[in-house]
């Protein structure tokens, strides 16, 4: 199974019916494929929609209807549409039950950076820093290492995006829980032994006696089906 | 019979100095006032502040501000899809100031509704903290930010009537109806301008008295 | 004439076409009856309407359309509804180009008190400590004194409602301006002589060497009438 | 198929104890939610913390609770036009803390906003800035005022869908979109109810996410 779509079913058996939910760019726009289709999520974009769909079909498209991306998205019977600062005021008002956000590091506190690389990227934090501080609960999806070295570290090198501390790392090695004790190993990915784990994250982990599998459906679609995912014509 | 507040888009850009301060509406294009930021171009001004959520991409939206080198000073949240905007900053063409949005969001509306600041949980602990007030409120901290205004707000709506009255559409919307209230002068882009009277009162999504100037058809 | 109608003809020559106007309970609601018919003011009332007018006729009053007083008011063609936030984002934020409102007294550095008296009267402030501190022009509309006794004093003896100068004082005998100088006579009433005046006022007045009568057009109408004006059922 | 958030107005009131504070939505009595007034006065409660703009008149709205004796504590900046109100807090049989309309309602918005309080010109050098701090931003002096929240915010619309997406209407807008950001459990009174969908994306003033319960028709 693709790295990706092993996340996105993980992190998918987070959702609870009813709950509001704010997609990073990426990785995580691919989670609501998999929920289950008695499930009604519903989905924010911070540039102003709550009830965001996927664009219904080709030539569909809305010019004012995108997601924070720029991307074309559709939207739910029932959606609303809201400016920026009731778009941020929900987030930061703990209205927001869960943001999915890539990572590109998390340190042992399990505090996030993942908004810039001093001296070569510059993209600006976006909606990085009220989702990570405000919403209700953060995991973060990403892969467990870049360029083979580990992103879990003992010590965010990078800007951290805020001081709070997320409730979720889904990678595809392992779901990690920060907790007061510290990086607490929840859940191997199939196939994957404890040891590549600890041997992938430079952070201590605290491995309970026992680790159960990373419990994910084979059967569900294994194609990337990202939601927007239709760009814009630039 | 009430004022008419329609113009042209190019009267409405020679009201414009070079070195003003201006907040653009729009989200990655999506609401930027596009005729405007053409016209503006097209006339060539220089050394501006612009305030706006981000730079678009290169060809669109407040990136051909970026591209024609119009701006000596950013406030924005999001560059990152903007590599010529990554350039300018990078290389020290231009100044930008990076803001969390919903802090940028929040400190435009503090300015248009004379508050003193906002107080955010957002960036306390990170680089954005840096040289800002840090405020204890009931044991929790906070972070001072300060507001915003600017000579300026250039937006985009779906439908003006000839009042001002403003509808937006969807995600259209963003910081449009925000910096109406923060800019000195507040020249609005309809899609199209109706009959005052058309749009009824709870349809308003910005009322009449924030918005100076309407573009007319072109 | 009326000391009331002749305050309200007074003050309705302060009024700009174009402007955005607040207008307190009671004697300031007389003065939309004096504007000019080719002006254009709009009324701003603080609990949600921009645009505000009197009810078009018997049996045409909307429930939902009042003003702060709970009295049905009418709209024009392209008014605007806000919440009460917006309301005050627009009288905090300068977009409020004047407020009219009643006084119980001003000070000689022209701070208004008009929202309780100590021990009787309890009322709350309402909006006006908003709207006096907001407003790009405050004009104070009042009688000269109250049970025989100065409303213009040295010191307000009632708690204040904001530190803010006021721009102008219009009572039955005069129109007084607060300057960085000091209480500016700028018109005396018709028939009333500036003794009377400096004896009716306990501040300090400053009298230039010629204070003209204060111009009313006699032929306006003389009857109290009210925008707003209709009361409730209860 | 989607949440029925749809109950009645004697279950609602039901989930709200004694001792409950509470924001109520209205302007004077426009725009109160009546149904669920009457419900509470019907059921009884008592020692609440009511958060309101005023307590309308005495046999109107708010006013039926202060009339009930059901309220131990008022966060109100009016109440001018209820002598019973004024009688019992004057006699001391409720505590008021008065504060300026335009502050409440930026209190109210912070408390459902996240933000840490607001900083405002208005009350500075009055009693009202009696015992809070001053903050002096680029050498304006602000009062800061904290958030507001509330166990529940019972407000009035107009138009509900099933999902809870609201619109107002007019001047019975009001506090009750402000309220419906701050209320922990946020519990509406519309005068209809539309299937979800009918009411666009655009006309929401409340979106659904903020409302938990809807009461049906009577």
């Amino acid at each position: 199974m693709d790295d990706k779509i092993l996340i996105a079913k993980r992190v998918a058996l987070e959702l609870k019916s009813g709950s509001l939910v704010n997609l990073g760019i990426g990785l995580p726009t691919l989670v609501p494929r998999y929920l289950p289709s008695d499930m009604e999520v519903y989905f924010q974009s911070e540039n102003g929609i709550i009830g965001m769909a996927s664009v219904p079909g080709p030539g569909m498209e809305e010019p004012s209807l995108t997601d924070a991306g720029g991307g074309f998205v559709g939207a739910i019977p029932g959606a609303a549409s809201i400016d920026s600062c009731f778009s941020f005021g929900l987030i930061r008002g703990g209205h927001l039950d869960l943001t999915i956000l890539g990572g590109l590091e998390v340190d042992e506190q399990g505090r996030l950076a993942n908004w810039m690389v001093p001296g070569s990227r510059l993209p600006g934090m976006g909606g990085a820093m009220d989702l990570v501080t405000g919403a209700k609960r953060v995991i973060v999806a990403m892969s467990h290492t870049a360029k083979g070295q580990p992103k879990i570290k003992k010590q965010c090198s990078l800007p951290l995006t805020s001081v709070r501390r997320i409730n979720l790392i889904v990678t595809e090695m392992a779901v990690i829980e920060p907790t007061d004790e510290g990086l607490v190993l929840r859940e191997a990915a199939p196939g994957v032994k404890i040891e590549e784990i600890t041997a992938a994250t430079e952070a201590d982990l605290i491995v309970p006696a026992h680790v159960p599998e990373m419990q994910v459906d084979p059967a569900l679609p294994g194609d990337l089906f990202y939601l927007g995912g239709t760009s814009r014509s630039h | 019979m009430h004022m008419n507040k329609v113009i042209s888009c190019s009267k409405a850009v020679e009201m414009i100095p070079d070195g003003a301060t201006i907040m653009v509406g729009g989200f990655m294009g999506v609401g930027s006032p596009h005729r405007l930021i053409d016209e503006m171009v097209r006339q060539g001004r220089k050394n501006l502040t612009i305030m706006a959520n981000d730079t678009a991409f290169e060809d669109i939206g407040i990136g051909k501000l970026v591209a024609a080198k119009m701006i000596r000073k950013l406030i924005t949240s999001h560059i990152g899809l903007n590599p010529e905007t990554q350039r300018q900053v990078i290389e020290g063409e231009i100044e930008a100031e990076l803001c969390p949005q919903g802090t940028l969001a929040e400190r435009i509306r503090a300015g248009g509704f004379g508050l003193g600041g906002i107080l955010t949980p957002t960036g306390i602990g990170t680089v954005v903290a840096e040289g800002k007030q840090i405020m204890e409120v009931d044991g929790k901290q906070f972070l001072l930010e300060k507001p915003l205004t600017a000579d300026f707000a250039l937006i985009a709506a779906h439908r003006s009537d000839y009042r001002g009255n403003l509808e937006y559409s969807l995600t259209a919307r963003n910081f449009n109806s925000i910096m109406a209230t923060a800019g000195r002068t507040v020249i609005v882009e309809p899609e199209h301008i109706v009959p005052t009277g058309v749009i009824p009162p709870d349809a308003v999504a910005t009322p009449f008295v924030c918005v100076h100037h309407i573009i007319g058809r072109a």
